[in-house]
């Protein structure tokens, strides 16, 4: 066998690959999956979640109350410092979030920051934190994205300097980063004792991008990488027996849906527009066949435009199952009994596309398929000019319906549904505190929507894990997986 | 003796020169190297010539002479930098190329070249008629048939393609090509030199017969003397451009007056043995067409070269006993006269 | 006069997809020390493949065969290719028609010719070029010393060809074999060099083999010359005896067919060959010639006559050893 | 000499730029510069101001000539995705494609040279068939397929080559074989055709006349000659592997330009697809030209007289 | 001799057996070449499956059926003759895929080879002919197109219109003329230097006749090879966009769509990337030898 440069578990070192470029590693600058799982390695926030209970558990801070519905305070640990070796405190904290939360500094994720009014030093390991209004996913957001950075060495490096040389308090620290290429984590061997992310075991960790799947497993099979992910069902299967693989399947909080254009924004009047079109659609499609011969793994068909984990996602909507003949009926109904013809995007699956397609073809229906990356449709999507799209969402793992169904029904530019009604009952949802009101509201939301058929949720997704048998590795609900807590076997 | 005249503006034009050319000069652009600037050439330079009907017309020249570019000239191919082409003493334009293309015909040197090789040979003889709209399609064949007959070819060669013909048998298709629209001239350049001397010799006598029987004016072009002497009735004599003598062939052949008439004149081999092979212009300075040399062009060969020749360039003397005229300082005007 | 070169039944063949090409047929002669002959004959009638064949230059899928091919003495025919090699350029140098095309364009005139002497002999590059240059004074080339730096490009068609023959004579050859060397130059210019051929033969003892189709270049440059039609001889001899009396039909067609200033009328028809030269693959039943003969008969058809003498001429007689011999039935022509 | 490589540098300019005129025509018309920039949650208004700021409200005449302005003294702006200035990226980024390129070209000419001359000097021969064979495949191949193969034979059925990275000269070597195929059929052919046209031309004749050793009259004196071509040939090949080397580069993880003009294009990162198109293109000219020159030299005819 | 003497001699003797005619060498250099023939064979069975498809293929090529997802071909221990290729990731069956991929691919091939050659000969016809001024622009624009790196442009606009059919075949054809227009110009230019080209201006023809008329016929056989080898290019390219997510879009098959998909199974299905993969292959190849063959054949010393 081939001794690749860093040798697995005899040099202390993980090779692990994926095909995502990483900008930055400023996380407030970059959005994609996996900067969220070098900003766990690299960062703390104050709290943070336990991915297999859900619960918040502090982090950076020791603990914190809330002192009213818009107000809590933090108390900070004190053993805590950033790999430069700065103590991190109270100015940290205050630092961070002040300047994320201002607009200025334009950071990408608005939402996540966007509910802070404002963050005050009480003294040296006590801040408190004001919202603008009552935020029930204020600890969400504390939890996660909200990372904290070291004032001195971000105000003087700013996010060009975080994004090539980040310095946090994490488990790892970074010790080379090739933008798009490469990124080589030390274990930091100073993070404090008590954390919940445990401390690292792993030496060095070295992170290469391959773009192409099969260079991937290509590399996985040679012993030149020890993990990658997002591994196609049919291939996850077949590694499995593998000897010295091992295949993880979890499911995910991303979910797939057809989106359709149900208030004409596109201006030229589509099929779509018409209800019965989108529900024959929905009808058209057996999901429970791709999930169960297509997407495989831990997914499960969805009827609602949430997550079925997440708060607030009632399940308790209009279903459309597989059904071409009353798919054939709504359409004859709708004026088109020989069926229509209709652009189609999607930026992902090309093979579930493709499925779709075929479905719907056996009703009548001709999808013109349009593939485009990810960015190209997206900026479509934004600009009001697509009928129909394939796409997925993630909600950032957040475990609330608001950062699903209120990402897209609340108006904003992804919003083809523009439905008033839907949009009043999120925007009460969303500022209710009162879990009961939020659950009432969502529910009210969903069932519309999945009674209009503005979307056809599909399916939640699933991952395949594939590492080598040398390493522990636990995958999570999430999405996000945790290098810091894989070991050596 | 065949009415000669002078070429040119010294004498009227007689009324029979059916083509003309007065004063033409031609100039190239030629870039020697990628790196070099492009620098003029002048292949031709204020040539007077005309074309008789049923007079052959001689121009003999050593290679890169500018006979070819003349030729192109006169067919009306290139137009002249300066100077006219005139033909029945009317000047040719734009318009009346078709015209033209009617009463002036070529036949090029190599046959090989000069016909289309994915054609048939009726379709290749034809291509005239065709072209000015003469005649139907039946109309056509006929008139290429007995075409055909006129050049000595046989018909079967009809529906071949030139490939399968041989090189005399291809000048003939080429000269049935040419004659097809009943020109009044024909202009040949070098028609024999890439035939065998058995071949030439037939093309020579058909060219002969045909000039006869069609009275035919025609320009021939040829670096062969015995051929010039042979076929022509009038010779010019040119060099680096410029139509150094001319005259009647007898009397060019008998009494050449150019240094450069008469090394061409001594060079030719005959079949006869014995004569040994003479040296005409020991040397080498062999001309430069971009870098004339100053005064007469022919200085820096001539074994008779004065001061004034390298400097002044020689004027033209017409020479009225031969008929013809030379651009030499050695026949000073008067002296031409009575030499 | 020792023969430098024997001939004797020379054939080149070569396969083609339609059958064997006999190019070369049988074909004998000899060359004299500081004799010139000359190979007359149409296009495609096998001399140049003859001339290559001497030199063992000829293309890929040509065969030479002959009964005798000795040079001062040599048997060519037995010899290794690299024997060959180091006869080549050396004792036997060959000249070509396309002076333009025959000189590298990628290197100068120098290397060039010095490289036709090292290949050769232990000379050094100064030496060669030193020969290099003298020989280019030797053919008459002007500044012959700066030359050597000159690219072939630029040189004019004349210089070239006097550049080639220098070329050829680096090695002190015994035999110059020169094909065509004048066709492509002015009438001039070949003059010229037919001169300075003849003065090279005058003053070097040097021995030519000179093959062309200008019956005027054979007529008043050769010592001897061949007449070869469709791949063999038809006539050999002294250049006086075949031009003044020509015993082939084909011959004295080919003279006929160019007109003689002077002796021929200007605008007169000229005599001509009618046909064309037959095909040279497979046999050819008989005389090759019949074809287009005037005077063939029924035995022209079937056999080719062997070369014979040529009927003795009337006075100064010249013994049949002196070597006009020729091929065909006819008794000669009167 | 001075004024043609005056001439020929202007040309180059003038390709260049036309080239860069014509991207950016195209890529404006692909993507909307603000938009991408704005990313994932900007609002309409976040979208006008970076427009505001970047200039991307301009006419667009007035933004390619101040980006050209900028691009002539190596700034070539600030990638929209990694924001941070591309000329840094390049400089990065270069290298690898550069040596993938020139490896591969060097690859081509190594295999396509010799097996075009021995292809020549035997005509029909199974030396030639096979070269024709060898040549055929190479252009019937598509380069992902070959590339898959040779990764699944070199890497996991027989591991002997690292499947991807750039780390070491093992590396390269699946990459080089990969592009360089798919060059070499030019070359083997056109230095056949060459080295035929050379071989029966009449200077050849004459070398051997002159008695000289065939591999002289061969190496020599034929080869010279038969190479001008290819040369050029080489130039072109080099400037399409540059270009086209995105395939490999993906397949083979190497993170070179053409890896990172496609990522960039699927991202609407203008700065840096306009970049890259504007130094392949430059690229291309200069190679061309050295290709000009470089044939000069072995070609007296075309040097100055 | 008199004139008719002289006229009537014959130019040339009764031969024995008539010399063969063009089209009789050329048949016979055809029938002898090997390499041409298969080629020939290949391609013309390549062409004939794809347009009787409807008639052959054993199932519609879209239908699919998730419950027989990636069943292996029949010479694989698993396979059945129900799908005697097998079928694919969405159980489509492969071997109807195949046959209606090749008129994608052929499609895609023929169309881009037309386009690009209608646009390459024309410019390259127009500066061999007229020189001067036309020349420089047309070599100006050859000089551009090289120096624009194809494959990045090809991506950038397929992924500004989205693959589809048309888009593909349009970039194709407006990337791939510059061959064309180099051999067009350097072959006009040197059939505009015989000749016959000016024997027809001397008998008056119209630009247009001669350019038809006279050069190219002259310049076909080398249109023909350019054809030939930029259509496989464009086979190939149309592949390598598909590689990249950009050629044309699914359901539609095409064989470079075909390996592309493949792709993800390369490890444990490797005949769903070898199929359309040695389909590829053959085409490509066939498409090579006969631009090769003509090439050889139409040679003023063709090899035999
Ligand atoms: N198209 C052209 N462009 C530039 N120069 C040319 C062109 N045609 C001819 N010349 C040059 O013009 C001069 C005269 O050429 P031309 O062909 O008329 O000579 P020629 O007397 O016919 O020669 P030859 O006997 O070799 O046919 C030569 O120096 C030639 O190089
Ligand atoms: N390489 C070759 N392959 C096939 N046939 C050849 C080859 N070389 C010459 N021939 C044929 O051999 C015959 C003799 O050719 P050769 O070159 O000796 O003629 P030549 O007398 O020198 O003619 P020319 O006066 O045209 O130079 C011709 O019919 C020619 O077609
Ligand atoms: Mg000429
Ligand atoms: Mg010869």
């Amino acid at each position: 066998a081939p001794a690749p440069a860093s040798a697995g578990k005899a040099d202390d070192t993980l090779n692990i690959a994926w095909a995502g470029e990483l900008p930055t590693l400023d996380r407030y600058f970059n959005v994609l999956r996996e900067g969220e799982l070098v900003a766990r390695m690299v960062f703390d926030s104050l709290l943070t979640v336990d991915p297999q209970t859900f619960d918040y558990k502090p982090l950076l801070a020791s603990s914190y109350r809330f002192v009213d519905n818009r107000t809590i305070e933090f108390e900070l640990r004190r053993d805590v410092r950033f790999h430069d070796g700065e103590p991190f405190d109270a100015d940290d904290v205050v630092y961070t979030l002040n300047l994320m939360a201002d607009p200025a500094t334009r950071v990408l994720s608005r939402q996540n920051v966007d509910w802070i009014e404002k963050v005050e030093k009480i003294d040296t390991h006590m801040v408190r934190l004001t919202m603008k209004a009552p935020t029930p996913l204020a600890l969400e957001y504390l939890s996660g994205p909200l990372l904290i950075y070291p004032r001195d060495y971000y105000s003087k490096v700013g996010s060009q300097g975080m994004g090539l040389r980040p310095v946090g308090t994490g488990p790892y620290k970074v010790t080379a980063f090739d933008p798009g290429k490469r990124i080589v984590f030390e274990a930091n061997r100073a993070y404090f004792d008590g954390s919940p992310k445990g401390r690292p075991t792993i030496g060095r960790i070295v992170q290469r991008t391959i773009p192409d799947q099969n260079t991937q497993i290509a590399e996985l099979l040679s012993g030149g990488v020890d993990w990658i992910w997002n591994v196609p069902n049919d291939q996850a299967a077949k590694l499995a027996s593998m000897p010295n693989v091992v295949v993880q399947n979890a499911q995910t909080m991303r979910f797939g849906y057809l989106a359709f254009d149900a208030s004409n924004r596109t201006g030229h009047s589509s099929p779509v527009n018409d209800v019965r079109v989108r529900q024959a659609i929905a009808h058209s499609i057996d999901r429970k066949t791709i999930v169960k011969r297509l997407v495989r793994g831990a997914s499960e068909v969805i009827d609602a435009v949430c997550f079925p984990t997440q708060f607030g996602c009632v399940q308790d909507v209009a279903t459309y199952d597989y059904d071409p003949v009353k798919a054939k009926a709504l359409l004859a109904d709708a004026g088109y009994p020989n069926g229509l013809d209709i652009e189609f995007h999607a930026y992902r699956d090309r093979p579930v596309a493709e499925a779709m397609i075929g479905y719907m073809k056996a009703v009548g229906i001709n999808a013109k398929l349009t593939y485009l990356q990810y960015e190209a449709l997206r900026d479509k999507v934004y600009n009001g000019e697509t009928d129909f799209t394939f796409m997925s969402w993630g909600s950032y793992s957040i475990n609330d319906a608001a950062a699903s169904v209120s990402q897209f029904f609340k108006g904003s530019k992804d919003d083809y549904a523009r439905d008033p009604q839907v949009i009043g009952w999120l925007e009460g949802a969303d500022s209710a505190i009162d879990p009961a009101t939020r659950k009432d509201l969502y529910g009210k939301a969903l069932r519309r929507i999945a009674e209009q058929a503005y979307w056809q949720p599909l399916f939640t997704y699933n991952v395949n894990y594939v590492h080598s048998k040398d390493i522990a590795f636990t995958p999570t609900a999430d999405e996000i997986p945790r290098f810091y807590a894989v070991t050596w076997k | 003796m065949i009415p000669v005249t002078i070429p040119g503006p010294e004498r009227a034009v007689s009324t029979d020169a059916v083509l003309e050319l007065r004063g033409v000069s031609h100039t190239y652009q030629v870039r020697r190297s990628p790196f070099r600037k492009s620098v003029p050439l002048r292949a031709v330079d204020d040539v007077s010539l005309c074309v008789h009907r049923g007079e052959v017309l001689g121009l003999v020249g050593e290679s890169g002479c500018g006979k070819s570019t003349l030729s192109k000239i006169l067919l009306g191919l290139l137009p002249p930098s300066s100077g006219a082409v005139l033909i029945d003493g009317a000047a040719v334009s734009g318009a009346g190329q078709a015209a033209f293309a009617r009463r002036v015909q070529p036949v090029f040197q190599d046959p090989y070249s000069s016909l289309n090789p994915r054609k048939t040979v009726a379709q290749i003889i034809g291509l005239p008629l065709a072209v000015h709209g003469v005649g139907d399609r039946a109309g056509r064949r006929q008139a290429v048939t007995a075409m055909l007959d006129c050049v000595g070819l046989p018909r079967r060669v009809l529906d071949t393609y030139p490939k399968q013909l041989s090189g005399g048998q291809r000048q003939r298709v080429a000269i049935a090509r040419a004659l097809i629209m009943r020109p009044e001239v024909v202009v040949c350049d070098e028609p024999t030199s890439a035939l065998d001397v058995s071949v030439q010799a037939q093309i020579l006598n058909l060219l002969t017969e045909l000039r006869r029987e069609l009275n035919l004016g025609m320009l021939m072009i040829s670096h062969n003397l015995a051929v010039i002497e042979h076929m022509a009735t009038w010779i010019a004599v040119m060099y680096l451009g410029r139509i150094v003598e001319s005259g009647p062939t007898r009397a060019i052949f008998e009494r050449p007056r150019h240094p450069y008439t008469r090394a061409l004149l001594q060079s030719v081999l005959t079949t006869v043995p014995g004569h040994g092979i003479p040296d005409p212009l020991p040397g080498t300075a062999i001309p430069n067409p971009v870098d004339r040399p100053a005064g007469c062009a022919f200085h820096p060969r001539c074994p008779l070269a004065t001061d004034l020749c390298r400097t002044v360039p020689p004027s033209r003397v017409a020479d009225a006993r031969q008929g013809g005229f030379v651009e030499c300082h050695l026949f000073p005007a008067g002296e031409a006269e009575a030499a | 006069m020792t023969p430098i070169l024997e001939v004797e039944g020379l054939c080149v063949d070569i396969p083609t997809p339609a059958g064997t090409l006999h190019a070369v047929r049988d074909v004998s002669f000899r060359v004299g020390k500081g004799e010139i002959l000359c190979i007359v004959g149409e296009s495609g009638c096998g001399k140049s493949l003859t001339s290559l064949a001497l030199m063992d230059l000829l293309p890929g899928r040509a065969r030479r065969e002959a009964r005798r091919l000795s040079f001062a003495g040599t048997d060519l025919g037995s010899l290794s290719p690299r024997a060959m090699r180091n006869l080549r350029g050396n004792r036997m140098a060959m000249i070509f028609q396309e002076p333009m095309t025959s000189l590298n364009p990628a290197f100068t005139i120098g290397n060039q010719m010095a490289e036709a002497l090292r290949c050769h002999t232990r000379a050094s590059a100064a030496e060669a070029r030193e020969r290099a240059a003298e020989l280019l004074a030797l053919v008459g080339v002007p500044a012959g010393r700066d030359r050597l730096n000159q690219y072939p490009h630029q040189l004019s068609g004349g210089l070239r060809q006097r550049v080639m023959i220098a070329m050829a004579l680096m090695g002190s050859p015994d035999l110059l074999i020169a094909d065509e060397p004048t066709t492509a130059l002015d009438v001039t210019i070949q003059a010229q060099i037919l001169h300075l051929l003849e003065d090279l033969r005058d003053r070097t003892g040097l021995s030519i083999v000179l093959i062309t189709h200008d019956l005027g270049v054979v007529a008043q440059l050769a010592d001897r010359v061949v007449v070869m039609y469709a791949g063999s001889v038809v006539e050999e001899g002294p250049v006086d005896e075949v031009f003044g009396r020509p015993a082939h039909p084909y011959t004295r067609g080919l003279l006929e067919c160019v007109p003689v200033p002077g002796r021929t009328p200007p605008g007169s028809l000229l005599g001509s060959i009618p046909g064309v030269v037959p095909s040279l693959i497979g046999a050819i039943p008989g005389c090759p010639f019949s074809a287009r003969c005037s005077f063939a008969a029924d035995a022209c058809l079937t056999r080719q006559p062997p070369l014979r003498p040529a009927p003795l001429q009337p006075a100064p007689l010249q013994p049949a050893s002196a070597g006009h011999s020729f091929r065909c039935v006819l008794e000669g022509l009167a | 000499m001075l004024a043609y490589s005056l001439k020929r540098l202007l040309l180059a300019v003038l390709v260049a730029v036309t080239v860069s005129v014509g991207s950016f025509a195209l890529l404006r018309a692909a993507g909307d510069p603000a938009v991408a920039m704005a990313g994932h949650s900007a609002t309409a208004s976040d979208i006008e101001f970076i427009r505001e700021t970047y200039g991307f409200n301009r006419p667009l005449p007035v933004q390619y000539a101040d980006w050209l302005v900028k691009a002539l003294q190596g700034d070539f702006g600030e990638s929209l995705y990694f924001r941070m200035p591309v000329s840094r990226m390049l400089a990065d980024k270069l290298p690898t494609t550069m040596t993938l390129g020139g490896l591969a070209l060097a690859f081509a000419l190594c295999v396509g040279l010799p097996l075009g001359i021995i292809a020549a000097i035997r005509p029909n021969s199974w030396i030639d068939r096979t070269a024709l064979l060898v040549s055929v495949t190479g252009q019937a191949m598509p380069t992902f397929w070959f590339a898959l193969v040779l990764v699944v034979l070199f890497s996991i059925t027989f591991p002997l080559l690292p499947p991807s990275g750039s780390g070491t000269w093992k590396h390269f070597v699946m990459p080089t074989v990969v592009l360089g195929y798919y060059a070499t059929p030019a070359i083997m052919r056109l230095t056949r055709a060459g080295m035929l046209d050379v071989l029966a031309s009449d200077y050849i004749r004459t070398a051997r006349a002159k008695g000289l050793h065939p591999a002289v009259v061969l190496l020599k004196h034929a080869l010279r000659n038969a190479v001008i071509p290819v040369v050029s040939l080489s130039a072109v090949q080099f400037g399409f592997m540059l270009g086209g080397s995105v395939v490999v580069e993906t397949v083979f993880a190497l993170h070179g330009t053409g890896q990172l003009a496609w990522e960039s294009i699927s991202r609407s990162d203008l700065p840096t697809v306009q970049a890259i198109v504007l130094v392949l293109s430059s690229f291309y000219v200069v190679l061309s030209l050295i290709a000009d020159l470089l044939n000069a030299w072995l070609d007296p005819r075309i040097r100055v007289a | 001799m008199t004139m008719s003497e002289t006229l009537r001699a014959p130019a040339a003797p009764a031969a024995a057996a008539p010399p063969p005619t063009p089209g009789q060498i050329l048949r016979r250099r055809i029938l002898g070449h090997w390499s041409l023939v298969g080629g020939l064979a290949v391609l013309g069975l390549i062409l004939l499956l794809a347009v009787l498809a409807p008639f052959v293929a054993p199932d519609d090529p879209y239908r699919q059926d998730l419950m027989e997802r990636l069943v292996p071909p029949v010479w694989n221990a698993e396979g059945s003759w129900t799908h005697p290729l097998g079928t694919d990731h969405l159980g489509r069956d492969y071997l109807s895929r195949l046959l209606y991929g090749a008129r994608v691919s052929l499609l895609i091939g023929f169309a881009a080879a037309l386009g690009s050659g209608v646009i390459g000969t024309t410019l390259g016809v127009c500066a061999g002919y007229f020189r001067g001024r036309v020349d420089m622009v047309v070599t100006f624009l050859v000089t551009v197109r090289l120096s624009t790196p194809v494959v990045l442009v090809a991506l950038a606009v397929v992924a500004l219109f989205g693959g589809s059919l048309e888009v593909v075949i349009l970039v194709l054809s407006a990337l791939l003329w510059d061959r064309f227009a180099i051999v067009m110009r350097t072959s006009t230019i040197q059939a505009t230097s015989q000749d016959y080209v000016l024997a027809a201006q001397a008998v008056g023809c119209s630009v247009p006749r001669i350019i038809f008329g006279e050069i190219l016929p002259n310049v076909l056989n080398n249109l023909i090879i350019v054809a030939t080898l930029e259509m496989a290019h464009a086979i190939l390219l149309e592949a390598a966009l598909s590689f990249l997510g950009l050629g044309v879009q699914p359901p539609l098959p095409s064989w470079g769509l075909m390996v592309a998909e493949g792709r993800s199974n390369l490890f444990f299905e490797p005949w769903l990337i070898a199929i359309p993969g040695v389909a590829l292959f053959l085409l490509v190849l066939a498409i090579n030898l006969v631009g090769d063959g003509v090439r050889d054949v139409t040679a003023p010393d063709g090899r035999t």
